[in-house]
Protein backbone atom coordinates (compact mmCIF):
# COMPACT_ATOMS: atom_id res chain seq x y z
CA UNK A 1 0.00 0.00 0.00
CA UNK A 2 1.36 3.26 -0.89
CA UNK A 3 2.04 5.46 2.04
CA UNK A 4 2.03 9.39 2.15
CA UNK A 5 3.25 12.42 3.91
CA UNK A 6 1.35 16.33 3.84
CA UNK A 7 2.88 19.69 3.51
CA UNK A 8 1.21 22.29 4.90
CA UNK A 9 2.42 25.85 3.29
CA UNK A 10 1.90 29.10 5.11
CA UNK A 11 2.02 33.26 4.01
CA UNK A 12 4.38 33.64 1.86
CA UNK A 13 5.00 29.81 1.02
CA UNK A 14 1.04 29.83 0.68
CA UNK A 15 0.69 32.61 -2.22
CA UNK A 16 3.61 31.04 -3.87
CA UNK A 17 2.48 27.32 -4.46
CA UNK A 18 -1.20 29.12 -4.77
CA UNK A 19 -2.37 26.01 -2.18
CA UNK A 20 -2.51 25.38 1.47
CA UNK A 21 -1.24 21.87 1.44
CA UNK A 22 -0.18 19.13 -0.41
CA UNK A 23 -0.10 15.54 -0.58
CA UNK A 24 2.62 13.45 -1.36
CA UNK A 25 3.97 10.07 -1.63
CA UNK A 26 6.36 8.76 1.11
CA UNK A 27 9.52 7.25 0.13
CA UNK A 28 12.59 6.00 2.36
CA UNK A 29 15.23 8.83 2.40
CA UNK A 30 13.07 12.09 2.37
CA UNK A 31 15.71 14.16 4.01
CA UNK A 32 15.90 17.91 3.93
CA UNK A 33 17.28 18.32 0.57
CA UNK A 34 14.97 15.55 -1.14
CA UNK A 35 12.33 17.14 0.01
CA UNK A 36 13.47 20.41 -1.34
CA UNK A 37 13.63 18.62 -4.42
CA UNK A 38 9.86 17.26 -4.59
CA UNK A 39 8.36 20.74 -3.64
CA UNK A 40 10.55 22.54 -6.59
CA UNK A 41 9.32 20.00 -8.43
CA UNK A 42 5.80 20.67 -7.79
CA UNK A 43 5.90 24.39 -7.20
CA UNK A 44 8.96 25.68 -9.29
CA UNK A 45 7.65 29.38 -7.45
CA UNK A 46 8.64 28.27 -4.00
CA UNK A 47 12.25 28.56 -4.70
CA UNK A 48 13.05 31.70 -3.60
CA UNK A 49 10.68 31.46 -0.21
CA UNK A 50 12.44 27.51 0.82
CA UNK A 51 15.50 29.23 0.80
CA UNK A 52 14.73 31.48 3.99
CA UNK A 53 12.00 28.96 5.47
CA UNK A 54 12.12 26.41 8.43
CA UNK A 55 10.69 22.95 8.24
CA UNK A 56 8.57 21.83 11.31
CA UNK A 57 7.51 17.98 11.42
CA UNK A 58 4.71 17.34 13.09
CA UNK A 59 5.01 20.63 15.12
CA UNK A 60 8.35 20.90 16.02
CA UNK A 61 11.09 22.96 14.30
CA UNK A 62 13.66 20.77 11.85
CA UNK A 63 17.62 21.86 11.45
CA UNK A 64 18.45 22.21 8.55
CA UNK A 65 21.00 20.35 8.92
CA UNK A 66 19.60 17.36 10.65
CA UNK A 67 19.77 14.05 9.33
CA UNK A 68 16.18 13.89 10.08
CA UNK A 69 14.14 11.84 7.23
CA UNK A 70 10.14 12.42 6.31
CA UNK A 71 8.33 9.00 8.24
CA UNK A 72 5.01 8.09 6.61
CA UNK A 73 1.87 10.10 7.94
CA UNK A 74 4.10 13.20 9.02
CA UNK A 75 2.84 16.92 8.58
CA UNK A 76 5.82 18.77 7.06
CA UNK A 77 5.03 22.78 7.51
CA UNK A 78 6.71 25.41 5.31
CA UNK A 79 7.67 28.11 7.57
CA UNK A 80 8.20 31.37 6.44
CA UNK A 81 9.93 34.13 8.56
CA UNK A 82 7.36 34.49 11.72
CA UNK A 83 6.09 37.82 12.23
CA UNK A 84 3.92 37.28 14.97
CA UNK A 85 3.38 39.58 18.18
CA UNK B 1 -1.90 28.70 38.53
CA UNK B 2 -3.32 28.99 34.73
CA UNK B 3 -2.02 29.07 31.54
CA UNK B 4 -4.26 30.98 29.22
CA UNK B 5 -3.39 30.53 25.23
CA UNK B 6 -5.99 31.24 22.94
CA UNK B 7 -5.45 32.31 18.95
CA UNK B 8 -8.56 34.03 17.99
CA UNK B 9 -10.51 36.12 15.07
CA UNK B 10 -12.33 37.85 18.09
CA UNK B 11 -11.54 40.99 19.13
CA UNK B 12 -9.10 41.19 22.12
CA UNK B 13 -9.98 42.84 25.45
CA UNK B 14 -6.67 43.69 27.36
CA UNK B 15 -9.64 44.27 30.56
CA UNK B 16 -11.09 40.79 30.35
CA UNK B 17 -7.42 39.41 30.25
CA UNK B 18 -5.91 40.84 33.07
CA UNK B 19 -9.58 39.96 34.73
CA UNK B 20 -8.47 36.24 33.66
CA UNK B 21 -4.58 36.98 35.37
CA UNK B 22 -5.89 38.63 38.51
CA UNK B 23 -5.82 36.65 41.84
CA UNK B 24 -5.72 37.22 45.12
CA UNK B 25 -1.93 36.83 46.02
CA UNK B 26 -1.10 38.55 43.27
CA UNK B 27 0.40 41.96 44.26
CA UNK B 28 1.14 42.83 40.22
CA UNK B 29 -0.19 42.39 37.23
CA UNK B 30 2.10 43.59 33.97
CA UNK B 31 0.44 43.28 30.50
CA UNK B 32 1.95 43.70 26.96
CA UNK B 33 -0.37 44.91 23.69
CA UNK B 34 0.47 44.87 20.81
CA UNK B 35 -1.37 47.22 18.16
CA UNK B 36 -1.63 47.83 14.48
CA UNK B 37 0.57 51.10 13.88
CA UNK B 38 -0.61 53.54 11.17
CA UNK B 39 2.42 53.68 8.77
CA UNK B 40 5.50 51.57 8.25
CA UNK B 41 8.36 52.91 6.72
CA UNK B 42 6.62 56.52 4.93
CA UNK B 43 3.68 53.81 3.70
CA UNK B 44 0.58 53.94 5.14
CA UNK B 45 -0.64 51.57 6.69
CA UNK B 46 -4.90 50.31 6.29
CA UNK B 47 -4.63 46.99 8.15
CA UNK B 48 -2.32 43.94 8.92
CA UNK B 49 -3.80 40.29 8.07
CA UNK B 50 -2.69 37.86 10.48
CA UNK B 51 -1.93 34.24 9.50
CA UNK B 52 -1.64 30.86 11.85
CA UNK B 53 -0.18 27.46 12.04
CA UNK B 54 -2.80 27.55 14.65
CA UNK B 55 -2.09 24.09 16.91
CA UNK B 56 2.15 24.87 16.32
CA UNK B 57 1.04 28.28 17.33
CA UNK B 58 -0.58 27.54 20.32
CA UNK B 59 2.05 24.60 21.70
CA UNK B 60 4.79 27.11 20.79
CA UNK B 61 3.15 29.52 23.04
CA UNK B 62 2.52 26.60 25.57
CA UNK B 63 6.01 25.92 25.58
CA UNK B 64 6.81 29.32 26.03
CA UNK B 65 5.18 29.54 29.01
CA UNK B 66 6.67 26.61 30.86
CA UNK B 67 10.21 27.85 29.82
CA UNK B 68 9.09 31.92 31.50
CA UNK B 69 7.84 29.02 34.72
CA UNK B 70 11.20 27.88 34.71
CA UNK B 71 12.99 31.22 34.43
CA UNK B 72 10.42 32.99 37.28
CA UNK B 73 9.01 30.95 39.95
CA UNK B 74 6.98 33.80 41.06
CA UNK B 75 4.55 33.76 38.61
CA UNK B 76 0.83 33.07 39.37
CA UNK B 77 -1.48 33.27 35.78
CA UNK B 78 0.12 33.77 32.33
CA UNK B 79 -2.64 34.68 29.33
CA UNK B 80 -0.89 34.98 25.85
CA UNK B 81 -4.31 35.76 23.61
CA UNK B 82 -3.15 36.00 19.86
CA UNK B 83 -5.16 37.77 17.03
CA UNK B 84 -5.48 36.02 13.24
CA UNK B 85 -7.54 37.50 10.48
CA UNK B 86 -7.70 41.34 10.02
CA UNK B 87 -6.46 43.93 12.77
CA UNK B 88 -6.83 47.46 11.62
CA UNK B 89 -5.27 50.67 12.50
CA UNK B 90 -5.20 50.51 16.44
CA UNK B 91 -6.44 47.52 17.11
CA UNK B 92 -4.86 44.29 19.22
CA UNK B 93 -3.22 42.11 17.61
CA UNK B 94 -1.59 40.14 20.55
CA UNK B 95 -2.19 40.80 24.65
CA UNK B 96 0.62 38.73 27.05
CA UNK B 97 -1.05 39.40 30.62
CA UNK B 98 0.96 38.11 33.50
CA UNK B 99 0.20 37.75 37.78
CA UNK B 100 2.71 37.39 40.20
CA UNK B 101 3.72 38.08 43.86
CA UNK B 102 5.41 40.81 43.12
CA UNK B 103 6.63 43.02 40.12
CA UNK B 104 9.99 42.63 39.07
CA UNK B 105 9.51 38.59 37.79
CA UNK B 106 6.16 39.43 36.13
CA UNK B 107 7.88 42.64 34.39
CA UNK B 108 10.45 40.39 33.19
CA UNK B 109 8.27 37.36 32.28
CA UNK B 110 6.25 39.68 29.69
CA UNK B 111 9.42 41.24 27.77
CA UNK B 112 10.84 37.72 27.76
CA UNK B 113 7.59 36.46 26.34
CA UNK B 114 7.04 39.07 24.01
CA UNK B 115 10.75 38.34 22.36
CA UNK B 116 10.58 35.33 22.05
CA UNK B 117 6.64 34.91 20.94
CA UNK B 118 8.18 37.16 17.48
CA UNK B 119 11.06 34.76 17.45
CA UNK B 120 9.45 31.15 17.47
CA UNK B 121 5.89 31.01 17.15
CA UNK B 122 4.45 30.66 13.54
CA UNK B 123 1.87 33.45 12.98
CA UNK B 124 2.82 35.75 10.45
CA UNK B 125 1.14 39.05 8.69
CA UNK B 126 0.44 40.60 5.82
CA UNK B 127 0.57 44.88 5.81
CA UNK B 128 -1.98 45.87 3.34
CA UNK B 129 -1.12 49.38 2.59
CA UNK B 130 -3.30 52.29 1.42
CA UNK B 131 -0.59 54.30 -0.96
CA UNK B 132 2.60 53.49 -1.88
CA UNK B 133 3.11 49.88 -1.74
CA UNK B 134 6.90 47.96 -1.54
CA UNK B 135 7.28 48.53 -5.13
CA UNK B 136 5.58 51.72 -5.36
CA UNK B 137 2.71 50.87 -6.99
CA UNK B 138 -0.87 52.15 -5.53
CA UNK B 139 -1.64 50.29 -2.44
CA UNK B 140 -0.38 46.96 -1.82
CA UNK B 141 0.74 44.50 0.75
CA UNK B 142 3.70 42.49 2.05
CA UNK B 143 4.45 39.60 4.09
CA UNK B 144 6.54 41.13 7.20
CA UNK B 145 9.24 39.14 9.35
CA UNK B 146 10.38 40.10 12.76
CA UNK B 147 14.10 40.18 13.23
CA UNK B 148 15.71 37.13 13.94
CA UNK B 149 14.70 33.14 12.74
CA UNK B 150 14.59 30.69 15.48
CA UNK C 1 2.32 63.65 23.21
CA UNK C 2 0.06 63.21 26.77
CA UNK C 3 1.53 62.64 30.11
CA UNK C 4 -1.83 61.65 32.67
CA UNK C 5 -1.23 61.83 36.15
CA UNK C 6 -3.76 61.32 38.28
CA UNK C 7 -4.05 60.94 42.43
CA UNK C 8 -7.99 59.45 42.70
CA UNK C 9 -10.25 58.19 45.80
CA UNK C 10 -12.12 56.43 43.11
CA UNK C 11 -12.00 52.55 41.53
CA UNK C 12 -8.88 52.50 38.76
CA UNK C 13 -9.53 50.91 35.36
CA UNK C 14 -6.76 49.28 33.29
CA UNK C 15 -8.94 49.44 29.95
CA UNK C 16 -9.61 52.99 30.91
CA UNK C 17 -5.97 53.87 31.07
CA UNK C 18 -4.75 52.04 27.98
CA UNK C 19 -7.43 53.20 25.94
CA UNK C 20 -6.19 56.70 26.95
CA UNK C 21 -2.97 55.86 26.46
CA UNK C 22 -3.80 54.08 22.70
CA UNK C 23 -2.48 56.05 19.81
CA UNK C 24 -2.56 54.90 15.72
CA UNK C 25 1.19 55.10 16.03
CA UNK C 26 1.70 53.01 18.78
CA UNK C 27 2.75 49.34 18.03
CA UNK C 28 2.96 48.77 21.84
CA UNK C 29 1.13 49.51 25.41
CA UNK C 30 2.75 48.64 28.13
CA UNK C 31 1.38 48.68 31.58
CA UNK C 32 1.64 47.38 35.57
CA UNK C 33 -0.74 47.16 37.49
CA UNK C 34 0.07 47.19 41.75
CA UNK C 35 -3.17 44.70 43.18
CA UNK C 36 -3.56 44.35 46.78
CA UNK C 37 -2.64 40.90 48.35
CA UNK C 38 -4.31 39.01 50.87
CA UNK C 39 -1.45 37.99 52.97
CA UNK C 40 1.71 39.76 54.22
CA UNK C 41 4.24 37.63 55.88
CA UNK C 42 1.54 35.00 57.43
CA UNK C 43 -0.48 37.87 58.60
CA UNK C 44 -3.88 38.16 56.78
CA UNK C 45 -4.86 41.37 54.99
CA UNK C 46 -7.85 43.02 55.01
CA UNK C 47 -7.38 45.96 52.95
CA UNK C 48 -4.40 48.72 52.32
CA UNK C 49 -5.42 52.13 53.57
CA UNK C 50 -3.19 55.03 51.05
CA UNK C 51 -2.73 58.47 51.78
CA UNK C 52 -0.35 61.17 49.87
CA UNK C 53 0.92 64.22 49.76
CA UNK C 54 -1.23 64.61 47.10
CA UNK C 55 0.32 68.13 45.34
CA UNK C 56 3.63 66.82 45.84
CA UNK C 57 2.82 63.47 45.19
CA UNK C 58 1.50 64.76 41.46
CA UNK C 59 4.62 66.89 41.05
CA UNK C 60 7.11 63.94 41.45
CA UNK C 61 5.19 61.50 39.36
CA UNK C 62 5.46 64.62 36.78
CA UNK C 63 8.83 64.48 37.24
CA UNK C 64 8.87 60.87 36.74
CA UNK C 65 7.51 61.17 33.61
CA UNK C 66 9.61 64.28 32.18
CA UNK C 67 12.60 61.89 32.95
CA UNK C 68 11.28 58.56 31.38
CA UNK C 69 10.80 60.52 28.28
CA UNK C 70 14.73 61.96 28.32
CA UNK C 71 15.92 58.08 28.95
CA UNK C 72 13.49 56.73 26.24
CA UNK C 73 12.21 58.59 23.09
CA UNK C 74 10.01 56.26 21.91
CA UNK C 75 7.25 56.93 24.22
CA UNK C 76 3.89 58.50 22.62
CA UNK C 77 1.71 58.47 26.09
CA UNK C 78 2.73 57.83 29.58
CA UNK C 79 -0.34 57.52 31.92
CA UNK C 80 0.04 57.07 36.22
CA UNK C 81 -2.53 56.54 38.02
CA UNK C 82 -2.74 55.86 41.95
CA UNK C 83 -5.51 55.00 44.68
CA UNK C 84 -5.67 56.98 48.00
CA UNK C 85 -8.18 55.40 50.22
CA UNK C 86 -9.39 52.15 51.00
CA UNK C 87 -7.63 49.53 48.59
CA UNK C 88 -9.17 45.88 49.68
CA UNK C 89 -8.10 43.04 48.46
CA UNK C 90 -7.53 42.26 44.73
CA UNK C 91 -8.41 45.68 43.99
CA UNK C 92 -5.72 47.82 41.80
CA UNK C 93 -4.02 50.08 44.00
CA UNK C 94 -1.68 51.92 40.68
CA UNK C 95 -1.59 51.72 37.20
CA UNK C 96 0.84 52.44 35.07
CA UNK C 97 0.55 52.51 31.24
CA UNK C 98 2.79 53.70 28.49
CA UNK C 99 2.39 53.70 24.46
CA UNK C 100 5.17 53.38 22.46
CA UNK C 101 6.19 52.76 18.76
CA UNK C 102 7.83 49.74 19.21
CA UNK C 103 7.69 47.58 22.77
CA UNK C 104 11.10 47.77 23.80
CA UNK C 105 11.54 51.14 25.19
CA UNK C 106 7.98 50.82 26.58
CA UNK C 107 8.51 48.44 28.50
CA UNK C 108 11.72 49.08 29.81
CA UNK C 109 10.22 52.85 31.05
CA UNK C 110 7.14 51.28 32.94
CA UNK C 111 9.61 49.00 34.48
CA UNK C 112 11.46 52.01 35.80
CA UNK C 113 8.92 54.00 36.42
CA UNK C 114 7.33 51.65 38.94
CA UNK C 115 10.44 51.27 40.59
CA UNK C 116 11.01 55.28 41.36
CA UNK C 117 7.60 55.61 42.26
CA UNK C 118 8.30 53.40 44.41
CA UNK C 119 11.18 55.63 46.52
CA UNK C 120 10.54 59.14 45.84
CA UNK C 121 6.47 59.27 45.20
CA UNK C 122 4.96 60.58 48.86
CA UNK C 123 2.25 58.20 49.03
CA UNK C 124 2.45 55.96 52.07
CA UNK C 125 0.15 52.32 52.63
CA UNK C 126 -1.41 50.78 55.78
CA UNK C 127 -2.30 47.10 55.94
CA UNK C 128 -4.40 46.61 57.77
CA UNK C 129 -4.89 42.98 59.11
CA UNK C 130 -7.66 40.52 59.69
CA UNK C 131 -5.66 38.47 62.01
CA UNK C 132 -2.18 38.71 63.62
CA UNK C 133 -0.95 41.78 64.02
CA UNK C 134 2.46 42.91 63.86
CA UNK C 135 2.21 42.68 67.71
CA UNK C 136 1.05 39.59 68.27
CA UNK C 137 -3.05 41.07 68.86
CA UNK C 138 -5.84 40.55 66.99
CA UNK C 139 -6.31 42.47 64.14
CA UNK C 140 -3.99 45.50 63.69
CA UNK C 141 -2.30 47.80 61.01
CA UNK C 142 1.09 49.33 60.35
CA UNK C 143 2.13 51.92 57.79
CA UNK C 144 4.48 50.07 55.45
CA UNK C 145 7.93 51.17 53.58
CA UNK C 146 9.23 50.43 50.59
CA UNK C 147 12.65 48.97 50.42
CA UNK C 148 14.75 52.04 49.94
CA UNK C 149 15.13 55.66 51.17
CA UNK C 150 15.20 58.65 47.73
CA UNK D 1 4.77 91.57 62.07
CA UNK D 2 5.25 87.96 62.81
CA UNK D 3 6.38 85.26 60.19
CA UNK D 4 5.39 81.70 60.49
CA UNK D 5 5.97 78.86 58.44
CA UNK D 6 3.89 75.27 58.14
CA UNK D 7 4.51 71.91 58.77
CA UNK D 8 2.73 69.08 57.60
CA UNK D 9 2.43 65.28 59.00
CA UNK D 10 1.98 61.96 56.87
CA UNK D 11 1.37 58.52 57.66
CA UNK D 12 3.24 57.90 61.23
CA UNK D 13 4.36 61.18 61.50
CA UNK D 14 0.51 61.84 61.68
CA UNK D 15 -0.68 58.96 64.18
CA UNK D 16 2.47 60.78 65.86
CA UNK D 17 1.50 64.32 66.66
CA UNK D 18 -2.16 63.40 66.38
CA UNK D 19 -2.67 66.12 63.93
CA UNK D 20 -1.91 66.66 60.27
CA UNK D 21 -0.46 70.37 60.42
CA UNK D 22 1.03 72.74 62.77
CA UNK D 23 2.06 76.15 62.44
CA UNK D 24 5.36 77.36 63.69
CA UNK D 25 7.11 81.32 64.35
CA UNK D 26 9.43 81.64 61.74
CA UNK D 27 12.88 82.97 63.03
CA UNK D 28 16.34 83.05 61.25
CA UNK D 29 18.34 80.29 60.90
CA UNK D 30 15.99 77.07 61.68
CA UNK D 31 18.11 74.32 59.96
CA UNK D 32 17.11 70.47 59.82
CA UNK D 33 18.87 70.16 63.43
CA UNK D 34 16.64 73.48 64.59
CA UNK D 35 13.93 72.29 63.12
CA UNK D 36 13.70 68.69 64.94
CA UNK D 37 13.89 70.47 67.98
CA UNK D 38 11.30 72.67 67.87
CA UNK D 39 9.19 69.81 66.38
CA UNK D 40 10.23 67.46 69.49
CA UNK D 41 9.30 70.12 71.55
CA UNK D 42 5.77 70.16 70.55
CA UNK D 43 5.37 66.42 69.62
CA UNK D 44 8.08 64.56 71.59
CA UNK D 45 6.48 61.10 70.14
CA UNK D 46 7.76 62.18 66.82
CA UNK D 47 11.36 61.41 68.16
CA UNK D 48 11.64 57.66 66.47
CA UNK D 49 9.67 59.00 63.51
CA UNK D 50 12.43 62.14 62.18
CA UNK D 51 15.42 59.59 62.72
CA UNK D 52 13.91 58.20 59.61
CA UNK D 53 11.89 60.74 57.74
CA UNK D 54 13.12 63.07 55.03
CA UNK D 55 12.21 66.66 55.16
CA UNK D 56 10.34 68.07 52.24
CA UNK D 57 10.06 72.26 51.66
CA UNK D 58 7.63 73.36 49.23
CA UNK D 59 7.51 70.31 47.87
CA UNK D 60 11.28 69.52 46.82
CA UNK D 61 13.02 66.92 49.19
CA UNK D 62 15.42 68.69 51.38
CA UNK D 63 19.18 66.78 52.21
CA UNK D 64 19.39 66.11 55.67
CA UNK D 65 23.11 67.27 56.10
CA UNK D 66 22.58 70.49 53.32
CA UNK D 67 22.49 74.09 55.07
CA UNK D 68 19.22 75.27 54.14
CA UNK D 69 16.98 76.93 56.84
CA UNK D 70 13.45 77.36 57.12
CA UNK D 71 12.30 80.61 55.08
CA UNK D 72 8.98 82.66 56.07
CA UNK D 73 5.45 81.15 54.16
CA UNK D 74 7.61 77.79 53.46
CA UNK D 75 5.78 74.69 53.92
CA UNK D 76 7.74 72.09 55.58
CA UNK D 77 6.56 68.27 55.19
CA UNK D 78 7.76 65.39 57.31
CA UNK D 79 8.53 62.66 54.81
CA UNK D 80 8.24 59.08 56.68
CA UNK D 81 9.61 56.11 53.93
CA UNK D 82 7.26 56.26 51.51
CA UNK D 83 5.21 52.67 49.97
CA UNK D 84 3.50 53.67 47.47
CA UNK D 85 3.27 51.56 44.45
Amino acid sequence: MTQHFKVLYFASAKDASKTDGDKFEWSDNINAEALTKLLLERHPDLAPILKISMFAVNMEYMDQDNSWTVQPGDEVAIIPPVSGG
Amino acid sequence: MKDIVKITADIISLDEIAKAVADPKAGAISTFSGTTRDNFEDKEVKTLAYEAYIPMAEKSIQSLITAARQKWDDLIHVAIVHKIGDCPVGETSVVIAVSSGHRVQGLEAVHWLIDELKVQVPIWKKEVYTNGGPDGTDGGEMWKANNTLP
